[in-house]
Parts: C-alpha cells; structure tokens; sequence
C-alpha cells in the first residue's frame, strides 16, 4: 500500500497490516506522542475460547466512507491532532495477527492518547462490519454485534486531569 | 428496479448477496425480499439498519431504478 | 537487546528503541489489543522551536528500579493486564526519533489504553532522568522539569463509559 | 566518608558527577557539599529531592561510609 501523502490516512486491505509502518509515518517533527492501538486476534470471544481465526466481511464504499468521517470527527474533537491513521483488515485474519491498527500522532501526548482511543470506539460503533469467528471445526457470526452509530453519537473518553505535567510530550 | 445488497448475517440468512426488486419505497422492496428470502431473514432484518445510497434511510422513502438499499446488521468491526 | 521472557520487560537503552519490536514481543493470543505509545523527539519545546536533539542523562540503578515499580503498580492497578514493556533511551536522541516507548496489551482494549497512559505519566512523573535540550548553536536543561513522585501518587485516566461496545476487545 | 552523586543540573551546576564527604548526617553532608560547589549548587540543591541508596530520604537521617546520597533535581524524562 502506498503511504498517505495528506495527514489522513485510511484503508481496507486484504493482507497483512503493518503497525510499525503506520507508526512511522504518523511520527512527526511537530509531534512528541504518537500512540498506536493494534486490535488482534485472541483467542476467546464471548462464546468459544478456541478461536484460531476471524473472517471479516464489508462494504467497500460504505466502510472507507465511514472511515474517513471517524478521522474527520477526531480532527474536530481535537484539532491539534498531527497525522492520523486508520486500516481494517478484510477477510481471513488469523490468531495474534493485527485485525486493524490506529496510529495518531499529537504535540502533546493526553490528546493523541484520547484521540486514538475515540477512533477505534468509532471503528467499532460506526463502520459497516461483519466479522466471523472460526474455530476447530467450526465458525459463527460474532454474537457481539452493535447497533451502528452516527460517528458524532460516539461518546470520548474522560479527559486527564494530572499532578503535573500533563501538558508536556 | 431496485437493488438490494445485503451484508454478513443477512447475506448469509438470504443465501444471496445482492437482489433486484420492483417495490417503490424501502418498505416495499424489505417486504417483497422477505417474500423471497424467507423467516430467517425477516429475523435479521428486525435488528438491522437500512441504509440507501449509502447513507442511512428509513422505510417511507421512494427508490428508485439506480437506488442501492442495503441491509447492515448489528456490526462488529475492529 | 534481548526481548524478556517473561510479562514484563523494562530497559534503559543508549541505542535506538523499536516500537515495532515491542508491539510485537506485547501481541498475545489472551489478548485482543495493544496499546503503544512513543515519546518521539519534536522542534519545539517551552522554549525553542529550533530543536535538532534532546540529551538524556540517569542514574541507571534508580531508573530502572523505578520502571520496575511502574510496570508493578500498573499490574496492580489492572489486574488483567497481558504483557508490558517500557524502554527509555539515554544520550543524545536526535529529531523525531523515539525517546521513550510503552507497550500494553490486554484482553480488552480500555484497560491497555488506560495502562499504557499510565505508564508515560507515572515515567514522566517518577523515574529520574534529566533532558537536555539541543539546538543549533546551543543547549540548556529542560525547563519543563517535574518534581519526583512516588509511583502510588501518580493519577489514573478516568474510565470510559461507552454507549456500546465498552468491554469487547 | 559517605558518597554523594549529582545528576543533570545538579551535576553541572557542582562541575563534579560525585564527590566524598565526612558529614554525619545527610543535612551535613550536603552542607559541605554547598560550601565545596558554591551558591549555584546551592540554588539547585533548593529544588531537588535527597535519595539515600536509591530510595527518597531525609536530612536528619544519620549516614554512614558505605550510604549513597544522590541529589536529583526535578526530572524530565520522557
């Protein structure tokens, strides 16, 4: 995949995600904090503790267009964000493997925390898909499915309140 | 003529992906497809979100020949 | 260096630090997230905007006895915690390399998001190291110098409550 | 002879990384200290935190030739 050349980076891909990659290009010179959220693959879901693999199914449109209004909804809740990563996997994604990666970068690091935080609710609260568990002789759709939301309808998460220097990296 | 598309569970439920159907509001087109596909798929309909175009939709508006209905159950991404 | 066999991994490091290295070793089959934060080097400080490289000094007993008690009282203070890392760099730290890296990952992702913020918090506000700002033509200790807490002092993020979802991966 | 170490500020401000001295208690120690370094020393010495053997101390606590007393300014790392 070719990296982003804009701030704003999303994609659905069928193979392999790389964090590494995502992380690198969200480090910036105006930027101290980059955090980066990889959701993979376990073992347990609500029903089965022998998972070895999900399958993730979706609208192509549909999902990219709900991606980029979870990045446009981070930069309005934090506008200082620098840049800002999103890529699902889609398809077979095995155990341990990286199902989808959030890489944001910040000046300082409470809002890149907070930012990163939001994207992946949004993600899960508000993309169009639909993942499969698999699991030795077996598979299901996922039993926890949500209702999907209005990206603005994504609560954030509390901001910090530190005993110092919370307004540093 | 509409085109229905349908995602995940309901894809499976309807044993089909996609569908054309004659109806002239959402309404009509989720009717006649329940006609076609049956009580496993009216089941996940129930809890689904209609989407035209897109965008989400609700069951009075019209469609039209180039309008794309689909159907998303409950999701779960990430 | 050589990763840890165990769940935790802390080091003090002269050379450059790899997040992937990290989000790596963190991935567990238990685990459906992980969390990693990097605390890269930006042009700009309280007061500079010229930066080209920060200087880290410790003592390195203190230092990592320190890190040891961070990871211990993020255990404490979550319990369910899979693996976590934190490596710090010394020296000189050129721009927009990494200074400092954190590595979570839990079963869920709110507590590895919560973790890992700890973690940078409680290093920023309990292991000793001093940092020494560089720019072109001169250098000057960090203005934006902290006093020692003990890790028990240091502030959690408040929890989330989501709409949905809250407690999947 | 009891040891004591400087770091970051502390250790420019001394122009010495370590340096050994006869007080008897850490509060005398860093006298001597004070009177060794100069009024820069000082002045960072006023803002930093005393640990003896890697932990945080105080200044009355008595010490001996084989105790470490460092002098850690406010930290930034990070």
């Amino acid at each position: 995949m070719e990296p982003s050349p804009s701030l704003d980076w999303v994609a659905l891909s069928p193979s392999s995600l790389s964090a590494d990659e995502l992380t690198t290009w969200a480090t910036r010179a105006s930027c101290g904090a980059v955090v980066t959220f990889c959701g993979t693959v376990r073992h347990t879901s609500h029903e089965h503790d022998d998972i070895v693999a999900l399958e993730y199914e979706t609208g192509e449109e549909m999902a990219m267009g709900r991606l980029r209004e979870v990045v446009a909804e981070a930069r309005t809740r934090w506008p200082r964000l620098g840049a800002v990563a999103i890529h699902h996997r889609t398809g077979r994604v095995e155990l341990r493997e990286t199902a989808v990666v959030v890489a944001v970068s910040s000046p300082h690091r409470h809002e890149a925390f907070e930012a990163a935080q939001f994207c992946i609710d949004a993600v899960k609260d508000c993309v169009p898909m639909w993942k499969r568990e698999l699991w030795e002789g077996g598979s299901a759709w996922s039993q926890d499915g949500r209702d999907i939301l209005n990206v603005a309808e994504v609560p954030e998460v509390a901001s910090v309140t530190g005993v110092n220097g919370a307004h540093d990296t | 003529m509409a085109r229905l598309v349908l995602f995940g569970p309901a894809r499976e439920a309807a044993g089909a992906s996609t569908g054309e159907f004659g109806g002239l509001s959402i309404d009509e087109v989720l009717r006649e497809a329940v006609a076609r596909y049956g009580s496993n798929f009216a089941d996940v309909l129930s809890i689904s979100q209609i989407w035209m175009n897109g965008e989400p939709s609700r069951g009075s508006v019209a469609v039209g020949p180039l309008d794309e209905i689909a159907v998303l159950p409950p999701i779960s991404g990430g």
